[in-house]
């Protein structure tokens, strides 16, 4: 019960992964119009970063639980930079009535 | 061979027992949904002075059955305004978590049945939120407006009831000093009493939290026919329809195992066999929610909502802070 | 190999069949057994007994994602709370006055939202 | 405070008791001898005097007679549209021979308008089955009448 | 695949992060907002399995509850709130989306030769972060004995995130 | 602004639409939710019927409601012009279908007031007597159905069984269960048949100890309590200008009953209370049906000990009946209000113009100021408390 043993999954793939994942997650940020989109491609950056941290609790030189417990301030601190962001999202639609980054790049409303 | 929760290495006639458990508890689950509706209309027939279904086979045994077959052989409607890609998966989404919940509910002391996960409970918690996304896509898709506001009801209801439903389990896991239901059913065998006993207000935000959870009277606001029609599922005909229900007596299944796992000892207690008392408590649990459903009325939306966060939430935190004060005091 | 993954493998075999009895009923037999038989009346809306009108797709009171906020908040916290209690034996005082500050603070939060009235429904 | 105990109290108590449901196509309900049910008709009683045919408020009777040699008038056709009668029991009320009377038969269900227009024969069959399922209804004077013709 | 183990493990990891993949690229590619909400949620529930994968269950189920759970279902809500039908234009080949393109691709190439040039550690054999406990209870240990003061912060950034996201979401008395 | 409308344009809203949104935006630029109108009925579980209830909201509130009628309109009043007097007494059986015994008697009254006509003694009781236990019967199923609307399904099967009794009752002397043709202008049709006066008697104990089931089952439910307090609440003087009767007005308070402010047949002979509300609001008009139903049982209980043993039932009326040339109205206390019918004649046998007065409809005015401002879920509680009969509204 203690957990999973040794894990036979090379750091590399595991990198790798994140890596990808990470850089899909940059191209959204950087190319989507939707809010909304932007937002969800950060946690995609973000869950790469996860992954990368629970990587290493488990495969790094001295296995130990920092990793996770740092996963867990990171899952924590995505919820509360979505729940701001999605709450910017609605005041701003409500003046604007669009959800778009283009349209929001004014300096003055 | 089928002691394969502690074979290591897994041997392929440990998968085979593996695998035959599953089947055994999809079979299980089925027949439970399958008499939990038949029961459901007996036992509110006879609270109403009918006396239920009695067409169908012996007894109306068979009229659960038969309502399967007639929804199977139903058309499948997919209405033109709906978005015909999220109204199909809809009931899918809402249905696998509903399923795959039952996988950590320990049906008796040694047998194949139960995956024995260290998170167990977070696992029960964290899964059934995902059935929300169901419920929501499926009113979203169907482009109604009973169903709309049918399924955005029923997210913020099942939202908000997640959180004390959550928090009540922590006062037992906090007597446990586990989150694995096996432990649990364990440390409340050692103790002597079912939790029930010293976490009686965090049984009660429970089973509130529950029933709310489970959609079922007086919380089932979400398919209040006499205000929305049939809220989310407005529009779902023939099988579809029919795994929205499953998924809700799955539930209410589950959530009975849930309970009985987590304040009524499990499988435990004398003379019969464990099987047999797991089985007692959950149509305990299941008959009360015909008993509810047959007695109140709808609560309302509003009072709904401020009831989980200005009346349950509080409880299940106080029970929790004094559940800790004296854990900490007493040991 | 441990019971670790054969906890989990069985998880696996819960999502698969889950996958499987849905599709196999509604993508497989399904479309052998029901009949498909479209027609205007029937692929119309339900609104009461009238033609449709309007889009249901309106935009709804910002309530619905007040209690979506709350509740990712205190999700949280129970997260947060689940391994504190089941460590809690092992811990001792501290880690009560730990939780009991980190819950004072999100009654706190819970209070405001109850003064501003995040909880009302109308 | 716990109000809602008590209701769960009455239901709970509602369990064990006797049902009320009628199992109805296997049990017939027991209609009482007043029961306004489809007409019958003797066709042997009436006098063909019309005052049915104008009492209905919804004129769903149409009758025709003829004078035979005794120059009595004689019912040649009976009609009752069901589509449009109310079963308001007017027509029996005004009869001044019982020959259109109201028997217990209520299944009135069909797949065509047309099944619901009744005729005399189907009239009188209905009267046949109402005395066979009730000899002890008759009144004397309709069987003396229905005997001497 | 180049001299990989298939071992079971492995088989679950290519799997896993297959879906993920096609999660993600799903995520960025369709173009109704609601759709992408979904497969981000797919993304979602692929990390958390290789989370599980890697042993770290209490944050897989942790993944699950916030991320799969709650993140997702505040999006939908967003999207329920906001415009319904939003939609992303198609893919515009303008110099700035060629340029996110080049770059992205540029990092991603960069970041995979510098895995590649590594050799990176494989975890001690038979280590068990654990240390005996099961993994949540191991979790709770850490967190309450080494990472008091993050903790408390965390509950300071919920209030913090709560009161700003209720001040902005809400919508004001007057427009009842 | 212009960016506001380059975006609507973008995502594809019609010009025509445009112009709507505009407008919107400019009316209240800080308007949040969109306005949606929302049907319920005809085809809908909760309207008691074929009524149709259109309802404009925003978020949840309902900014304006319209009720739309007429689905179940029969013309019973034109009808009414074709038909000699007797012939209108089936007619009447279909407007308010639950109470068709009192709609039954208040044509029968208020042509036999105009003909000043001596009705038999036993005739009256028996008239008394059943149209208190349709009273019962039609509160009965007010509850039921209330009940039913808010969510609680058992009240609704408990009611039918007292119900059916009722209605079995009215089977035996009458022979119908639902549209009764029972009055005759002048009396009734029959004498109750042998042991029908024992079996209302037994009922009476019957029902009194039902009432009480339901006073444990619902009245002190707290979630009942909740949904119905203070929930469409209006006061007399609103009662009043609406022109409400019945239930609808004795909730706020006023205690008014026709059958003991303008007492008709015989019911200056009996004892009973006017039970009132004090708050006017949805819980004192369920609560009212329930204290109603115990004062039709005293009443049923003294005319069963004050009916005399034999005699004629019908009086002596003229085969064709002529209404005298003139107008006349006459109002009962029927089981939904004040229910009028008013009979201009020329002379001949049948009315000229009849118009009957429908609590129902008349009630049914205070709707859409009663749900204005009111948040949607309130909206069933509110109409089911109206208690509004289709049969009668749209007559």
């Amino acid at each position: 019960m203690g957990g999973a043993g040794s894990v036979a999954i090379p750091a590399q793939s595991l990198l790798a992964l994140a890596a990808i994942l990470f850089c899909v997650g940059l191209y959204g940020a950087l190319t989507k119009r939707n809010l909304i989109i932007v937002l969800v491609s950060i946690e995609l950056m973000l869950n790469a970063v996860n992954i990368n941290l629970v990587a290493f609790s488990r495969l790094g030189v001295a296995p130990n639980l920092n990793g996770q417990v740092f996963a867990l301030f990171t899952i924590t601190v995505a919820a509360a930079e979505i729940a701001v962001g999605l709450a910017l999202l609605l005041a701003v639609f409500r003046l604007r009535k669009t959800s778009e980054v283009k349209d929001l790049d004014l300096h003055k409303w | 061979m089928w002691d394969w929760q502690n074979a290591s290495p897994l041997t392929g006639l440990n998968f085979v027992a593996m695998v035959v458990g599953a089947v055994v508890v999809l079979a299980i689950g089925l027949g439970v949904v399958t008499y939990t509706i038949y029961a459901e209309r007996k036992v509110i027939g006879w609270m109403q002075g009918r006396i239920g279904p009695n067409r169908v086979g012996p007894f109306g045994l068979l009229q659960s059955i038969a309502d399967i077959v007639k929804l199977l052989i139903k058309e499948d409607v997919v209405p033109e305004r709906a978005d015909r890609v999220l109204f199909l998966l809809a009931p899918v989404i809402a249905f696998i978590p509903s399923f795959m919940v039952l996988a950590v509910i320990p049906f008796s002391a040694r047998h194949p049945f139960t995956a024995n996960l260290a998170v167990g409970a977070l696992y029960y918690i964290a899964l059934s939120a995902i059935t929300i996304h169901g419920v929501m896509l499926g009113g979203w898709a169907s482009n109604n407006k009973y169903a709309l506001i049918g399924g955005m009801r029923s997210a913020a209801q099942m939202l908000s009831y997640e959180v004390p439903l959550g928090l009540s389990l922590v006062g037992v896991i906090l007597m446990a000093g586990s989150l694995n239901l096996n432990d649990i059913v364990e440390a409340q065998a050692r103790s002597g009493w079912w939790y029930i006993v010293p976490q009686f207000l965090g049984f009660c935000v429970f089973l509130v939290a529950a029933t709310a959870e489970l959609n079922r009277t007086p919380f089932d606001l979400p398919e209040a026919e006499s205000e929305l029609v049939a809220g989310y599922h407005v529009e779902y005909t023939g099988f579809r329809f029919a795994f929205f229900m499953l998924t809700e007596y799955l539930y209410l299944f589950a959530m009975g195992g849930l309970m009985a796992t987590l304040f009524l000892g499990g499988w435990t207690g004398p003379w019969l066999p464990g099987w047999l008392w797991f089985a007692i408590k959950v149509f305990a649990f299941i008959f009360f929610q015909f008993w509810l459903r047959a007695t109140m009325p709808r609560i309302r939306v509003d009072q709904l909502m401020s009831f989980s966060w200005k009346v349950l939430l509080p409880l299940a935190l106080l029970n929790l802070v004094v559940t800790a004060v004296l854990k900490a005091f007493l040991s | 190999m441990s019971p670790y993954w054969n906890a989990y493998l069985y998880v696996v075999l819960f999502t698969l069949f889950g996958l499987l009895l849905p599709f196999a009923a509604l993508w497989i037999i399904g479309p052998i057994l029901r009949p498909n038989k479209p027609a205007k009346g029937k692929l119309t809306t339900y609104e009461s007994g009238l033609e449709p009108f309007g889009d249901a797709h309106v935009r709804y009171h910002a309530r619905y994602y007040l209690f979506a906020l709350l509740f990712v908040v205190f999700d949280v916290e129970t997260l947060f709370l689940y391994p504190w209690a089941a460590s809690f034996h092992q811990l001792g005082l501290f880690a009560l006055a730990e939780m009991l500050l980190f819950i004072v603070m999100l009654a706190i939060g819970l209070i405001y939202a109850w003064r501003k009235k995040v909880l009302e429904w109308t | 405070m716990f109000g809602f105990l008590k209701g769960l109290g009455v239901t709970l108590s509602q369990l064990p008791r006797k049902k009320v449901t009628l199992q109805y196509p296997d049990v017939m309900p027991e209609w009482p001898e007043r029961f306004r049910g489809v007409h019958r008709f003797i066709p042997e009683l009436c006098i063909v005097c019309n005052q049915c045919a104008r009492i209905c408020p919804t004129s769903c009777i149409s009758l025709s007679g003829t004078r035979d040699e005794n120059k009595k008038l004689r019912i040649d056709t009976y009609d009752i549209n069901f589509d449009i009668c109310i079963l308001c029991d007017l027509c029996t009320e005004v009869c001044p021979t019982e020959s259109i009377l109201m028997s217990d038969t209520f299944e009135l269900a069909s797949y065509s308008r047309d099944d619901l227009y009744l005729d005399m024969h189907w009239l009188y069959e209905n009267e046949l089955r109402y005395e066979r399922a009730h000899p002890d209804r008759v009144a004397p004077a309709q069987l003396e009448k229905a005997g001497e013709a | 695949m180049l001299g990989l183990a298939w071992t079971p493990p492995m088989i679950a990891f290519l799997v896993i992060s297959l879906l993920i993949l096609v999660c993600a690229i799903m995520a960025i590619s369709f173009r109704k907002v609601i759709y992408m909400a979904l497969a981000i949620g797919g993304v979602f529930l692929g990390c958390a399995a290789v989370y599980i994968l890697l042993g770290a269950e209490f944050v897989g189920a942790a993944q699950i509850l916030i991320y799969a759970g709650a993140i997702t279902i505040l999006i939908m809500f967003a999207i329920m709130l906001t415009n319904h039908e939003a939609e992303e234009p198609p893919a515009a080949w303008s110099v700035r989306n060629i340029a996110a393109a080049v770059g992205c691709v540029l990092l991603g190439v960069t970041l995979y030769a510098v895995i590649r040039s590594q050799s990176w550690p494989h975890g001690a054999a038979g280590a068990d972060v654990n240390q005996g406990q099961s993994n949540p209870v191991a979790v709770g240990l850490a967190l309450f004995q080494h990472y008091t003061v993050p903790f408390e912060l965390v509950s300071l950034l919920l209030i913090v995130a709560l009161v700003g996201a209720v001040i902005l979401a809400q919508e004001r008395k007057e427009d009842e | 602004m212009a960016q506001t409308e380059e975006t609507l344009e973008r995502l594809g809203v019609p010009a025509d639409k445009l112009e709507h949104h505009r407008l919107r935006l400019d009316d209240d630029p800080d308007v949040r939710t969109e306005e949606m109108l929302l049907n319920v009925g005809p085809q809908h579980p909760s309207t008691h019927g074929v009524f149709r209830l259109l309802v404009k909201i925003r978020g949840e509130t309902i900014l304006d409601a319209e009720p739309v009628i007429g689905y179940l309109h029969r013309g019973t009043e034109k009808l009414a012009e074709d038909l000699q007097y007797t012939q209108i007494i089936p007619y009447t059986d279909r407007l308010d279908y639950l109470a068709a015994m009192l709609n039954n008697y208040a044509l029968c009254h208020t042509v036999e007031e105009a003909l000043g006509l001596e009705i038999p003694e036993r005739a009256e009781y028996l008239r008394v007597i059943v149209m208190e236990l349709q009273r019962i019967a039609s509160h009965l199923l007010f509850i039921g159905t209330y009940l039913l609307d808010l969510g609680a399904m058992s009240p609704f099967l408990y009611v039918f069984q007292e119900r059916e009794r009722i209605v079995q009752m009215f089977n035996k002397i009458c022979g119908a269960r639902l549209t009764y043709n029972y009055m005759r202008i002048g009396g009734v049709k029959w004498d109750a048949p042998p042991g029908w006066l024992d079996e209302v008697r037994a009922f009476v104990p019957f029902m009194k100890e039902r009432i009480k089931m339901y006073d444990d089952l619902i009245t002190g439910n707290e979630i009942f309590l909740n949904r119905t307090r203070g929930i469409g609440q209006y006061d007399t003087e609103t009662a009043l200008k609406y022109g409400l009767s019945g239930i609808n007005l004795r909730c706020t308070g006023f205690a008014w009953d026709l059958r003991r402010k303008k007492p008709y047949s015989i019911y200056d002979r009996f004892e009973f209370d006017i039970p009132v509300g004090t708050r006017g609001d949805c819980f004192d008009r369920y609560y009212l049906h329930l204290l109603e139903m115990q004062q039709s049982l005293r009443i049923v209980e003294q005319a069963l000990d004050q009916i005399p043993d034999s005699g004629p039932v019908l009086g002596k009326v003229p085969k064709l009946i002529r209404v005298p040339k003139g107008e006349y109205y006459s109002g009962i206390e029927g089981a939904r209000g004040e229910l009028g019918f008013y009979i201009v004649s020329d002379g001949k046998d049948k009315p000229y113009r009849l118009k009957i007065r429908k609590p129902s409809f008349v009630n049914l005015q205070l709707l859409p100021e009663l749900l204005r401002g009111q948040n949607i879920a309130n909206l069933i509680a509110i109409l089911g408390a109206v208690d509004i009969v289709l049969g009668e509204v749209d007559a």
